[in-house]
């Protein structure tokens, strides 16, 4: 059962060229939806695939591999190729892509250029997560960066531009310490000779230590700064409260996990004696980022900022994941980043549409809209709860994951760290509580907000996409499980050679 | 056998969550309770004791999340006596409170929303009771506490009842934080999460994890014994032990029917069933089996001395709930392996059988007077006994049996507690002696100020409620009279044998004339308007009034989160971030800014400074390049 | 001891350039610097027929060079007064302090 | 060596034949109207582009002082887009200027000079080639011809290259000198790295460093792209420098190549001075030409550093990135010429909520400054990549941290414009602007350039051939 890879970033490349030749908002936001349909189809198509290739007994590291010559004289390939992390991440993009264009469904402000834009984020990050080719890897990555200013600074609210021009500027901070780590392995990657960008084959031969120890911080901080990493992650909250409702559903949903999965995908993969030499590091970073997140989440008063915050909370686990290098751990990352991305999407779609309506997010302003907006209320309280771990959830899921993974080293630094990370499912726990409370719950605190409309078609439509795979995850992990840990089961045999 | 009933009732518990009108809750919930006494009948009558020993059997098991080889969370059914028995209470129970609530809810819109969660805790419970593994549990027990922290508020208007449903799930949550890390601590040393094989593992002392567990140790103490006060803490927490108690007052901000389904009768025993279940692993931990009797003492004592102060009507009860689980606890704390003195074990698990229904009954009773005076201040109550002659009746025999006076329910199970402790020790024996006093005490300082009384007049005359709402309490009065004549111990015992129920009819002496007497105190103070009360009040005096702000837990509790988590970390944590952290970030940007403001002078617009510093250029060059850069 | 060494032809031409150099910096007239800039060039011009000379006596290159160097330097010289005049159009001045305009 | 002369130089004579034709039509050009004097003009230059397409020889004329090759041909062909690109953008400017063929014939004739510069094997002839190409900018620059800026712009740029041009003859001289010899070709064996040797090549060095305007040697560069006429600048920018670029690295690949460890670390101080003093100028600037002067000198910094590997794959980075520069530069340049010829606006304010009035010509603007910028898909992304890896080659990583992170600061202030052109509010914007056929050409000419060039493989590849 043989298909190529290509439709994943052709499907988004003929909808945005399709998108030019339209002008009326209608057309444009059809071809947009019909685009991001096509692409969660062929998503799907893709994880069917997937599985039967598994079932047929093909046990390679990467399926459906497509590897076409870019610059031979830098013997740089086109080269692509997925396995069940990637698949798991690109089924996330495409369910969080569609949720987005659904959500913006009403927007007429230049409405070309921001379908456009949403859906060129989009390419780069399918083209992201199928990269096998440290170049291609990397040019995804930028692809997946720069629409993200537009957006933010022309449909954005508050301090737009500023908040666009920190998001983007940390961000290619991140990737321009990203390509130092790139130029690097890519000298010191010699197979016969020639030196190569390609993942595979700098698998294959272990890069020498020396090497490891110097790039391995420049990979790491780099896309570390794309998930929030403990100093570098002020963009987050700016950047997710200044963006428009879709821009900042693929900002948490979607790019902080390319930091994620860069990490795990070329950090800890390429480099694993660096990564046990650092993990130490990257944990304590990791906790920090966790509780201080979670604390200050709790002083919050703005609805989009909290949700920035726990983001940056909830990506602490991911980076504690990765950083523990136990397979449970790691699979809990893969777990949490999926979980994560779509639970952030699923309240920031939400907040918006409260925001559509009530024009206000600050916690204080609002009150008791459980009475007027039944729907969107009953959604806000599955996100929240789903934010704090609740089981039948997919954030349960994620936590006890890396809870447990961490729990499998025995020295007792681990013990604290992971006590420590149990303990900020309480915090959470405390200011979802506190939002819900008043924003959902309590006295209807505006009298205007009594005429408000619950949420329309294309709105109810997105947020029972998030919520059906969100439950899904929550019921039944394994099938995500079993998705994944071939993939981490690799990394981590990588791990434990010498 | 069993297994068709409860994928059945799983099935049940799934499809009539979704289903949402009251009636069809109901009926859905009476097949559950006939299909769960079909099942305990099959167990415990048609099966019987296979040689003495009741099966433990382990139905239908899927594995939901594996982590490593050995690790991973399974989702399975367990059968064994105390899951059917609580099977029979939670079912029973819970239909009875949707009866009830039938008549008691009525008029309300989101009546739909209100029985959905009523179901969904129903579900959740049972998930509880049936799991076969640790995680399992914590799973349900979460669900557990969502689905009450949605009934709690489900008045969401009322800004208390959202307070105390917060309350309530943080609280617990707070607790269960304890739990998952017993459950990770004693997953990882025990290498599963099974209940059987955990058991099985952890007590035969040959076996590794045995030897892991017990000779790693934190802190002095051994992990397992770390482990089980950790689980216990998560127990502590749901079944409101001290001093993790203080959400069950304030959840009584939830409607009434609730109040006695959630709150008396099923999740808030969860805790006991919890230490019940590893009740193998308890007894080889002395230690954590004395903290659970100490703690379950404190509780039951403190609650019972709070409980003689309330006014409202359900804070009242809500303390007596508490109180009478410390019962329970202490109980199991005291009872250790060995034959004779498992007694503990039996009797408590026989007290919540029994407490289960005679509290419900209580509550119910109270939501039907709370219907007619629309208020919950005994000082709006009095005379009630001529309105509501059924209301009064059954109320009074669930004081009788909470009381502990034979042959009521209440009598047989404190009776067997009782013994237990004085087996184990005296002073528990004692301690406990004058809590059931204080218990018979203020059940009837509440019966006589609601019933007797000089009567308060009523704005306008109610009739008693529908017959919705008095069958449930005519069922649950009959139940409360009955059930103690069950020979308990036949079925339940702590290793599944069949032992002989021990009454002893001399030892009950002394109980019972205890409870008499308070119950006459009470009768002496409050049959009648008198100031009696307030001497004795004023007679009290600082302890009174210490009991009567429960002991300034709350304020305890209040000052820890808002002024120290919030003022002392939270506030500075965002501070950190905006100013310094975020500070660096912005200060590189501007710092380049400035230097590039600078610098600017070096671009004069003088064309002969462009030269200088054209031919300065190439003089630095020289000098770099010839002398020092060799 | 009274022929001329390379070394002396060698001084007058960095002191040429010097002198060149001094002129450019400090006179403010255009014309004058214009006129410093033809001394830089004839030390250079000075050099290469001094080399030339003196080092490789069997080839022509540095004579030629400094005939081009010439007629450049007269070209230059041109284009440059043209500019020099076409700015006192508009500045009414050739001193270099005027023509300051742009600058940051 | 008839048939030799005229096919190995039939790029220049080409060109020089259309220089005198441009004199003819300047005699004559009473009678004929500007518009169809454009077309003409504009029809000759692709006529030499073409026929730059069907030269394909190699060889050396006039005693090694001549030489010609496929990849100078290739560059050749480079300078003659550019220059096609540049006529056609500045047609509104042109059409009311009243000089216009005089602007051509020194527009092409620089462009000779730099022809001969490439072609090159002999100092004294790149002397030459160099005042060639220089002289007539000087006069070029000056070309708005009532503007006191641009007169003294001008004054600056004759001023400080005749500058330069003395401190390289006096390298040239003191290298004869201890050399004996003017000839590429005999120069590496001669070179020994005596002190006197390196003095001579400093000198050389900043001879080419003032004409890239490389710090510290690029101080006139700012003032003079401001001054001149933005077809003026863009062509500096693009043209002139591109070409000195090829000859500097050819220069240092094959004549010095013994000095190449000292001239290594020169690079190294240079580049990094001029990507950081590039940028923080760049940072604050406000007219537009100004602003992009001072990116251009960023961007020299960052085409050093590609020098700097001195390896095959680094002189095709280079050249590579070279011809993205120039189709990238001359996108921005273009819009910039369409909207001063029109407008006559140049500042950053003028551009806030261009595009509300001018979406197209607002996206290639945008579309430009990516490129520059080194934003994928644009072609720039690749030109920077491939110069960095070529520059990290040597294993010097510091340098490549620091070019990555000024590559951010670059990215400051692109996005500043971009930021003017769709975000910030303005009541009165730079009204519709209607594009004439021409520069439409050229802007089109361009981004296809900018797209095409980096996602297809077939250009480096191509350079790369001709390197082999």
């Amino acid at each position: 059962m043989e298909i190529s890879l290509l439709p994943l970033i052709l499907i988004p490349l003929f909808t945005v060229l399709a998108m030019l030749l339209p002008n009326s908002q209608k057309q444009i936001r059809t071809i947009a939806l019909l685009g991001s349909i096509a692409q969660l189809i062929f998503s799907i198509a893709l994880f069917y695939f997937y599985i039967v290739e598994r079932e047929a007994g093909n046990l390679a590291h990467f399926y459906f591999e497509n590897n076409i010559t870019w610059y031979a004289p830098l013997n740089i390939n086109f080269h692509i190729g997925v396995d069940g992390i990637s698949i798991a991440m690109i089924l996330l993009t495409a369910f969080v892509v569609l949720a987005g264009v659904l959500v913006s469904w009403n927007m007429e402000h230049r409405s070309k250029e921001f379908f456009f834009l949403l859906l060129l984020l989009s390419l780069g990050a399918y083209g992201f997560f199928i990269a096998l080719d440290l170049f291609t890897l990397f040019f995804f990555l930028e692809v997946a960066v720069i629409p993200k200013f537009l957006l933010i600074g022309i449909w954005g609210s508050g301090k737009k531009e500023y908040s666009a021009m920190k998001l983007v500027l940390m961000l290619m901070g991140g990737s321009a310490l990203v390509f130092v780590a790139f130029a690097g392995i890519y000298f010191d990657s010699n197979i016969n000779g020639t030196p190569t960008f390609d993942l595979v084959q700098i698998a294959s031969l272990n890069l020498p230590i020396a090497v490891q120890k110097l790039f391995f911080p420049f990979a790491f901080i780099g896309f570390g700064i794309f998930t929030a990493l403990f100093p570098f992650h002020t963009w987050v909250p700016d950047g997710h409260s200044s963006a428009p409702t879709a821009a900042s559903m693929f900002l948490a949903g979607i790019s902080m996990k390319l930091g994620g999965y860069g990490c795990l995908r070329v950090a800890t993969y390429l480099m694993p004696e660096a990564a046990k030499e650092y993990s130490t590091i990257i944990i304590v970073l990791a906790i920090i980022a966790i509780i201080y997140g979670a604390f200050a989440t709790m002083m919050q008063t703005d609805l989009k900022y909290i949700n920035a915050y726990s983001s940056v909370s909830h990506c602490g686990f991911v980076l504690l994941g990765i950083g523990i290098l136990t397979k449970t751990a790691i699979d809990g990352a893969v777990l949490q980043m999926v979980s994560h991305g779509l639970m952030t999407a699923l309240f920031f779609a939400v907040i918006g549409m409260i925001y559509d309506r009530t024009h206000s997010r600050q916690v204080a302003q609002l009150g008791g809209l459980l009475k007027v907006l039944p729907f969107i209320s009953t959604a806000f309280v599955i996100a929240g709860l789903c934010s704090l771990g609740l089981p039948g959830l997919s954030g349960f899921v994620a936590e006890v994951t890396v809870f447990v993974g961490a729990w499998e080293k025995v020295d007792l630094f681990y013990r604290i760290v992971t006590i420590l990370a149990c303990a900020s499912i309480v915090v959470t726990a405390v200011y979802i509580l506190r939002a819900t409370g008043s924003v959902i719950m309590g006295p209807l605190k505006n009298k205007e907000h009594a005429i408000l409309s619950d949420a329309s078609w294309n709105e109810r439509l997105a947020v029972i996409l998030l919520v059906t795979v969100i439950i899904a995850i929550g019921i039944s992990p394994f099938w995500l499980k079993d998705l994944l840990s071939p993939g981490t089961e690799i990394i981590i045999n990588k791990l434990l050679i010498k | 056998m069993p297994l068709c009933g409860f994928v059945v009732l799983g099935l049940f518990g799934k499809k009539y969550f979704s289903k949402s009108s009251g009636v069809i809750g109901s009926l859905l919930l009476l097949t559950c309770t006939l299909l769960a006494l079909y099942t305990s009948y099959n167990y415990f009558i048609v099966e019987g004791p296979i040689n003495g020993t009741y099966p433990t059997l382990t139905v239908f098991h899927i594995t939901w999340l594996s982590f490593s080889n050995n690790l991973s969370i399974d989702l399975g059914i367990l059968m064994d006596p105390i899951s059917v028995m609580m099977l029979v209470v939670v079912t029973f129970i819970s239909f009875m409170v949707h009866l009830f609530s039938i008549g008691y809810m009525k008029g309300e819109e989101r009546l739909a929303t209100y029985f959905s969660f009523l179901s969904l805790f129903t579900f959740s419970m049972l998930g509880l009771i049936i799991s076969s593994n640790l995680f399992q549990i914590y799973i349900f027990w979460e669900l557990v506490g969502v689905s009450s922290f949605l009934l709690i508020g489900f008045y969401f208007e009322k800004p208390a009842a959202v307070a105390a449903s917060k309350k309530a799930f943080v609280v617990t949550r707070f607790a269960d934080l304890g739990f998952l890390i017993g459950i990770l601590l004693l997953g990882y040393y025990g290498d599963s999460f099974e209940f059987s094989t955990l058991i099985r593992q952890l007590t035969d002392t040959q076996s590794l994890q045995f030897t892991a567990i017990t000779t790693a140790s934190f802190a002095g103490v051994s992990i397992l014994t770390w482990s089980l006060i950790l689980i216990f803490m998560g127990g502590a927490g749901k079944s409101a032990m001290f001093p993790l108690h203080i959400w069950l007052p304030d959840a009584m901000e939830g409607p009434t029917p609730v109040s006695a389904l959630i709150h008396a009768a099923t999740m808030v025993v969860a805790g006991v069933f919890l230490v019940a279940r590893l009740f193998p692993l308890f007894s080889i931990a002395e230690t954590a089996l004395n903290i659970v009797t100490f703690v379950g003492l404190i509780s039951a004592f403190l609650a019972a001395v709070i409980a003689c102060t309330q006014t409202d009507i359900k804070r009242v009860l809500a303390y007596s709930t508490m109180s009478q689980i410390g019962f329970m606890m202490f109980a199991i704390g005291s009872s250790n392996v060995g034959i004779e003195n498992s007694l503990g074990y039996t009797a408590s698990l026989f007290h919540l059988f029994t407490h289960a229904f005679f509290k419900s009954l209580l509550f119910l009773a109270a939501g039907a007077i709370i219907h007619i005076v629309h208020s919950n201040e005994m000082k709006d109550m009095g005379g009630l006994r001529k309105y509501m002659p059924i209301t009064h009746l059954t109320f009074l025999i669930a004081c009788l049996a909470i009381a502990g006076i034979p042959p009521f329910a209440g009598f047989f199970s404190k009776e067997e507690i009782l013994l237990a402790a004085y087996h184990s020790n005296k002073i528990v024996f004692f301690i406990a002696l004058i809590t059931s006093g204080l218990t018979a005490f203020y059940m009837f300082r509440l019966y006589f100020s609601i019933f007797w009384n000089k009567q308060k007049e009523l704005h306008h005359f109610h009739h008693e409620g529908t017959w919705t709402m008095k069958l449930p309490l005519v069922l649950l009065a009959t139940c409360s009279v009955l059930v103690g004549f069950i020979p308990f111990g036949k079925y339940i015992s702590f290793n599944n044998k069949v032992a002989a129920s021990h009454f002893d009819p001399i030892f009950s002496i002394a109980p019972v004339t205890i409870a008499v007497a308070g119950i006459l105190i009470a009768l002496w103070i409050y049959k009648n308007e008198s100031n009696k009360a307030k001497q004795l009040a004023v007679s009290f005096g600082s302890i009174y009034r210490a009991a009567y702000h429960k002991f300034y837990v709350d304020e305890l509790y209040l000052f820890i989160t808002e002024k120290i988590i919030f003022n002392l970390v939270g506030r500075p944590a965002a501070w950190i971030d905006k100013n310094i952290v975020d500070g660096m970030m912005n200060g590189i940007a501007n710092s380049t800014q400035n230097i590039s403001f600078l610098i600017r002078k070096v671009q004069s617009g003088k064309i002969q400074h462009y030269l200088l510093y054209f031919f300065a250029g190439i003089i630095s060059m020289l000098v770099v390049f010839i002398y020092l850069w060799k | 001891m009274n022929e001329i060494s390379i070394n002396h032809i060698l001084f007058l031409s960095t002191a040429l350039f010097f002198i060149g150099l001094y002129g450019l910096f400090t006179r403010r007239n255009m014309i004058t610097m214009l006129m410093a800039v033809e001394l830089i060039l004839n030390s250079v011009n000075i050099n290469f027929v001094a080399f030339n000379k003196y080092l490789f006596p069997e080839r022509l290159d540095g004579i030629f060079f400094t005939i081009f160097i010439i007629a450049i330097a007269a070209a230059e010289a041109a284009v440059a007064i043209a500019i020099i005049i076409n700015l006192y159009r508009s500045h009414q001045s050739i001193d270099v302090e005027d023509a300051t305009e742009m600058k940051y | 060596m008839l048939s030799d002369f005229l096919q190995l130089m039939l790029q220049e004579l080409l060109l020089t034949i259309i220089i005198f034709i441009l004199l003819f039509l300047k005699l004559s050009s009473k009678e004929l109207s500007k518009v169809n004097l454009l077309n003409i003009i504009n029809l000759l230059l692709l006529i030499n582009l073409i026929g730059g397409f069907f030269t394909t020889n190699s060889g050396t004329l006039f005693g090694d002082m001549f030489q010609t090759n496929d990849l100078l041909i290739f560059e050749k062909n480079i300078l003659n887009v550019g220059v096609l690109i540049i006529s056609l953008q500045s047609y509104d400017w042109l059409k009311t200027h009243k000089h216009l063929v005089e602007f051509y014939i020194l527009m092409l004739s620089t462009l000779l000079g730099m022809y001969f510069m490439l072609s090159s094997n002999n100092l004294l002839m790149f002397y030459l080639a160099l005042e060639l190409s220089t002289i007539p900018l000087a006069a070029l620059t000056n070309f708005d011809l009532e503007k006191r800026q641009s007169s003294e712009a001008a004054f600056k740029m004759i001023i400080s290259s005749a500058f330069s041009s003395t401190l390289l003859l006096f390298g040239i001289s003191l290298l004869y000198g201890t050399i004996g010899t003017l000839n590429f070709v005999e120069i590496p064996a001669a070179l020994n790295g005596s002190p006197l040797q390196l003095f001579s090549f400093i000198l050389l060095l900043t001879g080419f460093a003032f004409k890239i305007s490389a710090v510290p040697f690029h101080l006139w560069t700012a003032d003079v792209y401001e001054g001149a006429p933005v077809a003026v600048t863009s062509y500096l920018s693009v043209i002139s420098k591109g070409a000195v670029l090829f000859v500097f690295t050819s220069v240092l690949y094959t004549v010095f190549e013994p000095l190449s460890t000292s001239w290594y670390n020169m690079l190294f101080l240079l580049s990094i001075l001029t990507m950081i003093v590039g940028n923080l100028f760049a940072l604050r600037q406000q007219n537009m030409k100004r602003f992009l002067a001072f990116s251009s000198i960023a961007q020299v910094g960052f085409i050093l550093i590609g020098i700097s590997g001195q390896n095959i794959v680094s002189t095709a980075s280079v050249v590579f990135f070279i011809v993205i520069y120039l189709f990238s530069n001359l996108a921005a340049f273009g819009v910039l010429t369409i909207v001063s010829a029109q407008t006559g606006k140049e500042s950053m304010n003028d551009f806030n909520g261009f595009y509300k009035t001018n979406p197209t010509l607002s996206w290639v603007l945008a579309l430009a400054l990516f490129s520059l910028a080194g934003i994928p898909p644009t072609a720039g992304f690749f030109g920077k990549f491939f110069l960095l890896l070529a520059g990290a080659s040597k294993g010097n990583y510091l340098l490549i941290t620091i070019a990555a992170l000024n590559m951010v600061v670059a990215l400051f202030y692109y996005l500043r414009v971009i930021q003017a052109i769709f975000m910030t509010k303005n009541e009165k914007p730079i009204e519709k602007i209607k594009v004439h056929l021409f520069p439409k050409l050229a802007l089109l000419l361009c981004v296809i350039g900018i797209i095409c060039t980096g996602i297809f493989n077939t250009v480096y590849n191509y350079i790369f051939s001709l390197l082999k």
